[in-house]
């Protein structure tokens, strides 16, 4: 009963306070300097409400934020000729108290300054290259010297290496931003090999051919494996050369069905083979060499065998 | 902050750096949810501190986390909580992660517009 | 699984490949030599440099120097984030531990949660530890990691479970067991990986003879669960006793063990001669049971190494006597025999035995430097860290040699050397009798150059008696033109706390006045300030108050008067005059007479009656001629006239008016 | 003939245990003695978000070849490719009204010339190392071989044999 009493009392109270804050105020704001200070006495010396209700007009009061000094940026005590590979060694964010330079950064209206390196978020963002200016892009090269070996000198041209080393081995390495350090491409292993380098004769190559199929450039003289269906790099290389192993030895050996190959079954139209050979010696009734413009005429039935019955083709040679 | 997004790559940069966006990138799905747990855990366990956003580098498996922040707890909590967030996000993640932070007295120190 | 196969195979084959290769290349060139080479040039295939994983990393860093701006990598490089003082390097680099901490506790707490792989290779520093509980299954296979992985307190619980089971523990795994529970004592040491808490913790000097063997526990237990325990379960429990000073049980193993007749390895002989200190009281009956121990290692055809030599010059130089070293140098040349170098530590034992604080001047350190410069040092015993601050300090109190310091610091950042340099307590100890050496013994302006300037505050920040030093040598070569930058380096560092220090520093500003160098004097002035702000914007609660002395306010006026800023010291007077409670004592007559003279020079006469008036209240006698000197500067009017009659009595004023 | 060979060294190989010994480690150092493969070309192709740092890093790393002696030489691709994804602005309804997003991709390469191993693995893991935030790098080296010697020799009876069958076809 006490307590309900005290709380109207306190809502009285509170009452007065607002309508102090509503109406009194602005009355008073317009009163003499003197009678407001007085009034602001009254104010504190006042009854001071419990807050039940609303807990948010109840600010506790804060104790004041103890300022924290920090350096000076080290920036002010860098040497004009210091070691600038030592100061900034590797990647990092831009920071403004570490890098002497009066940057700027942001993008702003016209007319407007562009805000400073301090607070600007805009240059942490940007990757920096701080760490690789060019002395000391050129002394780490010198450091890194010890590593490396010279190219051999004899080959120097490309016709050189070729020569030398007929097969060339192409495959890539993948480098992401990720905690993995796998990419399934990398197993893909292409494998280069110039066919004028293997010793085949007439039918080795041919057989050779028909086994590689599409994957033989005739205007090039070379021959590409691609090979990506084992799961490892290592593996993949070795079914490669297993590859060109088996097509090499298996277009060298001759089975006992080629035999069998017909004149439909030529890579090429083969004038001295064919039937029109006979043909022709038999209307003759000479052998083919005795005739006369019978290079011209083999020539042209091989040609025209060969390249099809095109028109460019009989365009080119009549015309 | 000011910009709107289709503003990134004219006006501003980007707030994450990764290889997952671009042409045969892998984990794109993974690296944007790391990104965004990255970014809830930092507003949460740096709280009311940043007043930037949260950059996140990734090079090779290093995760560098960058921004600014205020001063306004001692340096004595902040490197607790850059050894607890380096060494959580690194299990978390299960890469090497780096805090690299910047330090404005004040909120105001970061704003150079109004609108 | 799949890739772990795969990558089994991928091992196989490229180990078959290389040989393989290799010869068919060497065949090649033997042909072409014969067809190709001898027509057209040779091809010369280099040989392929062998490279580590991390050589280029190795290289990438010979290029980098000490940067002196920055602070150890460790700290963040913020300006707000970089520690000042000693103690913000200690906290802040703890804090940052903790945090580390904090976030095991959250793993080791929820290890189900970070059950993903999302690395590929796995890294497993990031996957939480196995946690083993009361009713977890295990196999010997676990106990065998466990002991691999150094966890003590795990080992200890997975052995009592495969107890509880009765299963059968080769000797082999009881044998690694106790040697890993002799080792830690029986409970787990600190983790490795929390360097900070290493590099920090205090040197246990304090607990160093203090018997710390857990009688009792669980490596005894396991001792005696050995049935018939060889010569290797006896030498790892006495060397364990020995690592914790329980020598009486350590001897009477021992002498169990000798009487059946088994050999014990060379370590645990170097324990039992180190333990001869504490046995033995006597010097000569020390030596004779050290001799009695060498005598059965030889007997017995063992072969001392380098902790042998250790122990015995550990021995020795606690000693004492003349004979020790003869015994040393004996014992250094004898092991030398033997084809053992001696390591830093036997070289710290040595400067132990030759430099005494009572004996005579030995220079044997030099000779040691001879033997030990210009090469990269490992750690070969655990107290070869002890050597560059043994070093540094017979450098310091012995020897007084300022050169042969420079040898040592430069061995020190030899190489991989600093590493050698133990913990920070070690280290501090190093640079504070190098910088007292240096400021002692170098002219002041090279010693700021060279020594302060590279190595404060980031690698070392200097304590308040190297201050002091640094200062006396100022004051002594009145080389004031540094005293603004160690005054700065001295906020920062938090060691102007002590009234002492401030009072010294405001004496070497009064004492030389920097006559043609306006910058300085402002400078001074400043200083003055901020001591002045300083101590009278004190926190009341806090202990040891600096006491404000009207000496010092005195003197810090002189320096405001000096700079002409008159309405600071009249500030600052006024505050004197008014605080007469809070401040102890009465400024200087100097002090005020300099203050009244900047009156006169002003023209404020009510301000020189005021100072006056102060002047004579405390008592000064030579208020008269400065009342005479006012009067005969400025022309004063009447009221003003009354007033320093008031003060000094009518007769001066007469005298002046007739 | 190949087989008595064989014998006679196992025989000697016994009898002299300790010469012959000493002789295989002499052949397994000689062995372990790699030589460096050679490398025609290594190939870099970058690609990134954003040119300008594209263009700093290929500016790096010709330099960083040049130090090394090794001839490079770079190109970009003239424009981006883009990959898009339109989506409704709004979340459910509003077709009209249509948000695009675009990764857009940027190229560079670089191509080394005539490298051996030591020197690329070097190069190589010196540019990976700094390569910078955002960027993806796909090295494809492009090594040289000589044939195998199983490709080179031939059963000569057997050539003889196919050539003479084949002239016959």
């Amino acid at each position: 009963m006490e307590i309900l009493n005290y709380v109207k009392k306190l809502e009285y109270l509170q009452l007065t306070r607002n309508l102090n804050k509503c109406v009194l105020t602005p009355i008073l704001r317009c009163a003499s300097i003197a009678s407001k200070r007085d009034h602001n006495e009254t104010e504190t010396d006042d009854f001071k409400p419990l807050n039940l209700r609303h807990v948010k007009g109840q600010s506790n009061i804060r104790r004041p934020m103890r300022k924290i000094d920090a350096l000076p940026p080290r920036t002010q005590q860098m040497a004009i000729d210091q070691d600038w590979g030592s100061v900034w060694p590797g990647p990092r964010t831009f920071h403004p108290a570490t890098v002497p330079l009066p940057l700027r950064q942001g993008y702003v209206k016209k007319g407007e300054t562009i805000p400073n390196k301090y607070g600007n978020a805009e240059l942490m963002k940007i990757p920096n290259f701080l760490h690789l200016t060019p002395p000391v892009i050129k002394r780490q090269c010198e450091a890194l010297k010890k590593f490396c070996t010279p190219w051999p000198k004899a080959l120097d041209s490309d016709e050189k290496c070729e020569k030398h080393f007929p097969i060339e081995v192409a495959s890539s390495n993948y480098c992401h931003s990720s905690p993995s350090i796998r990419d399934p491409l990398s197993r893909i292993i292409t494998v280069k090999l110039r066919l004028s380098s293997l010793k085949l004769d007439k039918h080795a190559k041919d057989k050779f051919l028909r086994l590689v199929g599409e994957r033989y450039d005739e205007t090039t003289d070379i021959l590409t494996l691609v090979t990506d269906r084992c799961p490892t790099k290592k593996q993949n290389y070795d079914y490669a050369m297993y590859l060109i192993t088996a097509l090499y030895h298996e277009s060298l050996t001759v089975e006992e069905w080629e035999k069998l190959k017909s004149e439909a079954d030529m890579e090429y139209y083969n004038w001295n083979d064919s039937k029109s050979k006979i043909n022709v010696e038999k209307i003759f009734g000479k052998e083919s060499k005795n005739i006369s413009h019978i290079d011209e005429y083999s020539e042209s039935i091989s040609n025209l065998m060969n390249e099809g019955k095109q028109f460019f083709y009989l365009i080119n040679l009549y015309a | 902050m000011a910009n709107p997004p289709h503003m990134i790559a004219h006006r501003k940069s980007w707030n994450s750096w990764n290889t997952s966006n671009l042409d045969g990138g892998l984990r794109p799905s993974e690296t944007a949810i790391e990104d965004v747990f990255i970014r809830k855990f930092m507003i949460g366990t740096w709280h009311a501190l940043f007043v930037s956003e949260i950059i996140v580098k990734r090079q090779h498996n290093i995760i560098r986390i960058g921004g600014i922040i205020r001063r306004s707890i001692s340096a004595r909590k902040m490197y607790f909580l850059i050894g607890y967030t380096e060494e959580l996000l690194s299990f978390w993640l299960q890469c090497p992660v780096k805090l690299e932070l910047q330090t404005v007295q004040d909120k105001r120190d970061v704003i150079f517009k109004y609108i | 699984m799949n890739i772990q196969l795969l990558q089994c195979a991928r091992m196989n084959y490229s180990s078959s490949r290389i040989s393989h290769k290799t010869i068919s290349i060497s065949l090649i060139w033997r042909r072409m030599n014969c067809t190709v080479g001898s027509t057209t040039e040779e091809i010369v295939i280099p040989q392929k440099i062998p490279r580590g994983p991390t050589d280029i990393l190795r290289a990438l860093e010979s290029t980098i120097v000490k940067d002196p701006t920055a602070a150890h990598y460790k700290f963040h490089d913020d300006p707000y984030l970089i520690p000042n003082s000693n103690l913000g390097k200690r906290s802040l680099s703890m804090a940052q531990e903790a945090g580390r901490k904090a976030a095991h506790w959250v793993r080791k707490e929820n290890v189900d949660l970070f059950q993903h792989k999302e690395a590929e290779p796995f890294i497993n520093m990031f996957a939480p530890p196995k946690v083993y509980k009361e009713d977890s299954i295990v196999s010997i296979d676990d106990l065998k990691e466990c002991i691999e992985k150094v966890n003590v307190d795990d080992s200890i619980l997975v052995y009592k479970l495969l107890k509880g089971k009765s299963v059968e523990i080769e000797l082999e795994v009881m044998q690694s067991m106790l040697e890993l529970l002799c080792f830690y004592n029986s409970q787990d040491s600190l983790p490795e990986e929390f360097i900070e808490e290493r590099w920090f913790r205090q040197s246990a000097k304090g607990e160093r003879q203090r018997k710390t063997w857990k009688d009792g526990a669980f490596a005894e237990e396991i001792f005696i669960s050995i049935k018939e325990p060889n010569a290797e379960a006896y030498s790892a429990i006495i060397q364990g006793m020995g690592k914790y000073y329980q020598i009486d049980r350590a001897t009477q193993l021992f002498e169990e063990a000798k009487q059946k007749g088994l050999t014990l390895n060379v370590n645990t002989y170097n324990t039992l001669i180190e333990a001869g200190n504490l046995l033995k009281e006597n010097y000569d009956m020390r030596w004779s049971y050290i001799v009695q121990l060498l005598n059965e290692m030889n007997d017995k055809k063992l072969k001392p190494n380098l902790g042998t030599l250790n122990a015995l010059l550990y021995c020795l130089s606690s000693m004492g006597s003349k004979v020790s070293k003869d015994y040393a140098l004996k014992s250094l040349s004898e092991f030398r025999k033997f084809g053992i170098e001696p390591s830093l530590a036997s070289w710290s034992f040595i400067l132990q035995i030759y430099c005494k604080e009572r004996g005579p001047t030995s220079t044997i350190l030099f000779d040691i430097m001879n033997e030990i410069e210009n090469k990269e040092h490992m750690i070969r015993d655990i107290r070869d860290v002890n050597f560059f601050v043994t070093a540094m300090n017979i450098c310091r109190y012995h020897l007084n040699d300022v050169s042969l310091a420079k040898r040592v610091d430069k061995l020190l950042h030899y190489g991989n050397n600093y590493n050698l340099i133990g913990d920070s307590f070690r280290e501090s100890l190093y640079y504070r009798h190098f910088f007292i050496l240096s400021v002692n013994s170098e002219p002041i302006q090279e010693f700021m150059q060279n020594v302060y300037d590279k190595l404060v505050p980031h690698i070392y920040t200097p304590e308040l008696s190297v201050i002091e030093e640094i200062l006396k040598s100022i004051e002594i070569s009145g080389a004031i033109e540094f005293l603004p930058k160690l005054w700065s380096d001295m906020i920062i560092f938090d060691l102007c706390r002590k009234e002492s220090i401030l009072n010294f520093v405001i004496d070497i500003m009064i004492s030389n006045e920097p006559k043609n160098d306006p910058d300085l004097v402002e400078k001074f002035a400043n200083i003055g300030a901020d001591i002045y702000e300083k101590v009278m914007n004190q926190n009341e609660m806090k202990t040891n108050l600096i006491t404000v002395t009207g000496d010092m306010l005195g003197n810090i006026m002189v320096l405001f008067l000096r700079n002409k800023s008159f309405d600071k010291a009249w500030d600052l007077f006024i505050t004197l005059d008014k605080q007469q409670q809070k401040v102890l004592g009465v400024p200087r007559f100097e002090s005020l007479s300099a203050l009244i003279d900047a009156c006169i020079e002003e023209k404020v006469p009510s301000k020189a009656i005021l100072c006056l008036a102060y002047a004579a209240d405390v008592g000064y006698e030579n208020v008269d001629e400065l009342a005479k000197e006012l009067q005969s500067k400025l022309t004063l009017d009447e009221t003003h006239l009354q007033k320093l009659s008031k003060i000094v009595g009518q007769h001066v004023i007469i005298e002046t008016n007739e | 003939m190949f087989r008595l060979n064989n014998t006679s060294m196992f025989r000697s190989f016994f009898r002299a245990p300790l010469s012959t010994a000493t002789e295989a480690i002499k052949s397994v150092e000689a062995a372990a003695v790699e030589l460096d493969k050679l490398y025609k070309t290594v190939q870099i192709e970058l690609r990134g978000n954003d040119p300008a740092v594209l263009t700093s890093f290929v500016k790096f790393a010709t330099t960083a070849g040049n130090y090394l002696n090794v001839q490079s030489h770079s190109w970009h691709l003239r424009k981006p490719t883009h990959t898009r994804f339109t989506v409704l602005k709004s979340v459910h309804i509003y077709k009209k009204h249509r948000v695009q997003y675009e990764f857009r991709t940027y190229y560079s390469f670089i191509s080394y010339k005539h490298l051996t191993e030591s020197t690329a693995s070097t190069l190589l893991e010196y540019i990976e190392r700094n390569l910078p935030e955002g960027v993806a790098l796909k090295a494809t080296s492009v090594e040289l071989q000589q044939l195998p010697e199983y490709l080179l020799e031939q059963d000569p009876e057997q050539f003889t044999d196919d050539s003479n069958k084949v002239s016959h076809v």
